[in-house]
């Protein structure tokens, strides 16, 4: 497996109105060379910001972060070769008019012979039973089709390692369960971040974030109780208020 | 950068002499920017207008930084044009040039940083009112009026988006990764703006009315 | 209930269609498509102090995907607010006074080229299939020589001193960059229709008719 | 409450790649008059095409659709005044820069004094307890804040239906909770798509469609049952497949 390394990597903000900068991530130290890495945690903890910073969307303030040895901002394009990225909001990663030509352009790189690129997309795209759909418009998709597009984009590539930002938002069950099986098959490492707790309790190894900080480390079972009562405690917090 | 003031400040709230002042005025002060960047041939007369508006911006409490962040965008533009016209014209010509571009922006960003989006709409409607007579619809005019200052620094934003959506799959250097999307990315959010605003009964034309 | 009332006064495709919300919303983001396009700095100057812009491309590309009455709007609004003083012409300027610069005959154009440039654009949409970027810039082109460049000299002539002759030669600098410039938005143009397949001409039509009562 | 009824609606678009139009949902009759009607349904089912004819955001190719009487094409604002609206991403739907200026938007209809619909708009905030947050820009809220503050705007102006489209996907445990008792103490009529099946079991009653038709009808339990099993049945079919 490959690994993945924060090394005290911080990410703050400067915002208008505050006299401080906004602290997103809060000095993380972790190694992770597990299989399935999990990241989980409420809305705004700071879950897209920890993986952005894997493959160098977001640069940490301050520490580093290394993928096998590569820094993320030293090393930009190395680490993009080596890491896939699935955004949450499949519209903000889908820039072509059709999913096959979407698919073509991740492979584009890889690829160079026009006929094979083509072939592989539609391989791609079938494995996730979107193949009848390759030619329609991406705005005309619904959004759960659109999801799976997205991922067939970055799967087509078969990166080394695999994030994804809440890959299952909008998928029904039966989709669910096909990325969970496509996931399954997979060899390569994957870390991702989920609101759904069943597929976190899938993971090797889960993160729970909250307010910048990684507050759990450890099996999936354990990681999602600790979660769940983090949340109960705010819930309860904030009914005793009024 | 989606959510920033991009050429025009973001309205801040607060009670100071400019913010209380009356819309038209305010108004009236941008338009006379336009015009007199035309008029003046003194770079000196220029800098004193920049000094008076930035002065003003500041005392309305909306701070330099939005001040810095609305004349950012357009700070590589200015330097390009003031180096050139250095060159074509002179240093003091060049001065009032680009000193006069920023009395503009600066006037505009006071206005949108003191007035509250709706009470600039409402202004709107009452300007176009007389033309009610000829089919306007100033209500439906100045939401588009709305939309549109909205979606300047959206269109930046999705610039930066676009970069990082490329980036992310290592296509930073594809140019049609680039551009393309930012087109894309710009009517489908002109259109989910048009669909939120329809479902909540805004921007339709009358349809009791005559049609 | 208010069936009989209703259907005397819904008559949708009779005259004039009036536009949506989601024709105000493309108005709107096409009028700041121009607008930033006015921003990327035109880098060259030619002999008057016009410099050269990506606005020409964001207008042509607004009339080829709103068509002509949307098209003629975006800009129209886009002009508007520059003129009532938003820094949004080339370089940042704004207000009036624009219109005694060189540049007012090329401003006063763009809104024209994007009505005339949209109605070319309908043609090409409802009969071609293939070859549409190509017809698409052809019609762009033609309306650029045709209404912006010609308005634009007249404008040099009107608000200097120069000649004809002198504001044609100052004009012909623009060519080779407006020619890209409309091979982009061709390209474009034909790249959101393909995403937007309704986006101007309208696809969706009332297949069974009305039945008349419940 | 109101009634919404779908009269033989159906909505068919044409695909240039295809030689027949597709058929985005297929002669719907229905009377909806329970409180909470849940939607339910594979990806591309025609869910949110079925939730945009309620008002009028799509227009039935044949048949009609009427919300108490008033047809949905030809008094489209009649029929939006008494259906909000709610997107599965606030951020489409949140077209203003703050909260407060939001809400206003959507008041601007119905209260033409500027006074008024600022008072208005504060208690529209006020009732879902986000006045603190009034003056945020709409960027740095939360999921769950953010969806709230889509919620006021659309209740501000007191539609008699609620409309909602997947409105939990995106949020975490708790704010989807915070949603859930947010409008389980709303008065209006709720209609609302979801994969999440738990939140259906809230329901009155529960539709589940599947490829353009409504293939079951009834109480919250057996058609979370009926969905179930439709998705197994279609995933056994895809893995007997190859
Ligand atoms: N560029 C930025 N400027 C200011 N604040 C930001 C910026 N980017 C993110 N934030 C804030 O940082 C926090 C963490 O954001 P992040 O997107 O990582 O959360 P998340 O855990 O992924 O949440 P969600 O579950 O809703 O996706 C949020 O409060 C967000 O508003
Ligand atoms: N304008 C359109 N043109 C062609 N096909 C369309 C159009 N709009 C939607 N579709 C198709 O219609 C089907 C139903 O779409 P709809 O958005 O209603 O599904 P949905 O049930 O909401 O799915 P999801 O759970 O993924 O949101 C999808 O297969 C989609 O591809
Ligand atoms: O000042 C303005 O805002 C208008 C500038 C006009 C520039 C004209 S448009 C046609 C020609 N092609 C260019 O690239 N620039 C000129
Ligand atoms: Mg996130
Ligand atoms: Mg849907």
């Amino acid at each position: 497996m490959p690994n993945v390394t924060f090394d005290q990597a911080a990410v703050t903000v400067p915002v208008d109105h505050l006299p401080e900068p906004k602290v997103l991530l809060d000095g993380v130290n972790l190694q992770l060379t597990e299989r399935r890495v999990g990241v989980i945690g409420a809305n705004g903890s700071g879950k897209s910001t920890f993986l952005r910073l894997v493959n160098g969307l977001v640069q940490p303030s301050s520490g580093r972060v290394l993928v096998d040895g590569a820094d993320t901002v030293r090393s930009v394009r190395a680490v993009r070769r080596t890491v896939g990225f699935v955004f949450t909001d499949p519209l903000s990663q889908l820039v072509m008019p059709t999913g096959r030509e979407d698919v073509e352009l991740s492979l584009r790189r890889s690829v160079k012979n026009g006929a094979e690129r083509r072939r592989q997309a539609e391989d791609a795209l079938d494995r996730l039973g979107l193949l009848h759909l390759a030619d329609q418009s991406i705005y005309e998709l619904s959004g759960g089709e659109r999801q799976l597009v997205a991922l067939a984009a970055v799967l087509a590539v078969e990166p080394a390692v695999l994030v994804l930002d809440e890959p299952s938002t909008l998928l029904d069950l039966r989709n669910r369960e096909l990325l969970r099986r496509t996931l399954a098959g997979l060899d390569q490492q994957i870390i991702m971040s989920t609101h759904d707790l069943d597929m976190a309790l899938d993971m090797d190894r889960v993160l729970v974030i909250d307010q910048g900080k990684v507050v759990f480390d450890g099996a999936a079972a354990p990681a999602v109780a600790a979660y769940r009562a983090l949340c109960l405690a705010s819930l309860d917090a904030q009914e005793a208020q009024p | 950068m989606r959510g920033h003031g991009f050429l025009l400040a973001n309205y801040v709230a607060g009670d100071s002499l400019v913010h209380r002042a009356p819309l038209a005025l305010k108004f009236l002060l941008v338009f006379a920017c336009g015009l007199a960047s035309f008029v003046t041939v003194d770079w000196r007369m220029s800098l004193g207008m920049l000094g008076a508006l930035c002065g003003l911006f500041l005392l309305s409490g909306a701070g330099p930084k939005r001040l810095w962040g609305a004349v950012r965008p357009l700070a590589a533009v200015l330097l390009v044009i003031g180096l050139f016209q250095w060159w074509q014209l002179g240093a003091p010509t060049a001065g009032r040039i680009v000193l006069n571009i920023l009395v503009c922006v600066v006037a505009a960003s006071l206005l949108t940083a003191t007035t509250p989006v709706h009470k600039l709409l409402d202004g709107v409607v009452r300007a176009a009112g007389p033309f009610k007579r000829f089919g306007a619809d100033p209500e439906r005019f100045a939401l588009t009026i709305g939309i549109m200052l909205r979606s300047i620094p959206y269109i930046a934003g999705t610039f930066a988006d676009v970069r990082d959506s490329a980036r992310a799959r290592g296509l930073e250097r594809n140019p049609r990764a680039l551009v393309l999307p930012v087109f894309i990315t710009s009517v489908a959010f002109a259109r989910q703006t048009g669909e939120a605003l329809a479902a909540r009964g805004l921007g339709e034309a009358d349809d009791e009315a005559e049609d | 209930m208010s069936n009989t009332e209703t259907a005397a006064t819904k008559t949708p495709h009779a005259g004039r269609r009036r536009w949506n919300a989601t024709d105000l919303g493309l108005i709107a983001v096409f009028a700041a498509l121009v607008a930033a396009s006015a921003l990327v700095p035109g880098l060259a100057v030619n002999g008057f102090g016009v410099p050269i812009t990506f606005q020409t491309l964001a207008v042509m590309l607004t009339g080829l995907v709103l068509g002509p009455g949307r098209g003629f709007a975006a800009v129209g609004l886009y002009v508007l607010l520059g003129l009532a003083g938003l820094p949004i012409f080339s370089q940042g300027r704004s207000g009036l006074g624009i219109l005694a610069g060189p540049s007012a005959g090329y401003i006063i154009a763009f809104p024209i080229a994007a009505g005339i440039v949209g109605w070319l654009a309908t043609v090409v949409i409802r009969r071609t299939i293939k070859a549409r970027a190509l017809w698409l810039f052809l019609s762009a082109t033609v309306t650029s020589v045709v209404v912006v460049h010609s308005l634009g000299i007249a404008g040099i002539v009107l608000n200097t001193k120069a000649t004809w002759g002198q504001a044609f030669l100052s004009d012909v600098v623009f060519y080779p960059g407006d020619i890209i410039k409309n091979v982009l938005a061709a390209l474009i143009a034909v790249a959101l229709h393909r995403a937007f397949p309704d986006i101007l001409v309208r696809r969706v039509k009332r297949t069974a008719p009305q039945p008349a009562q419940a």
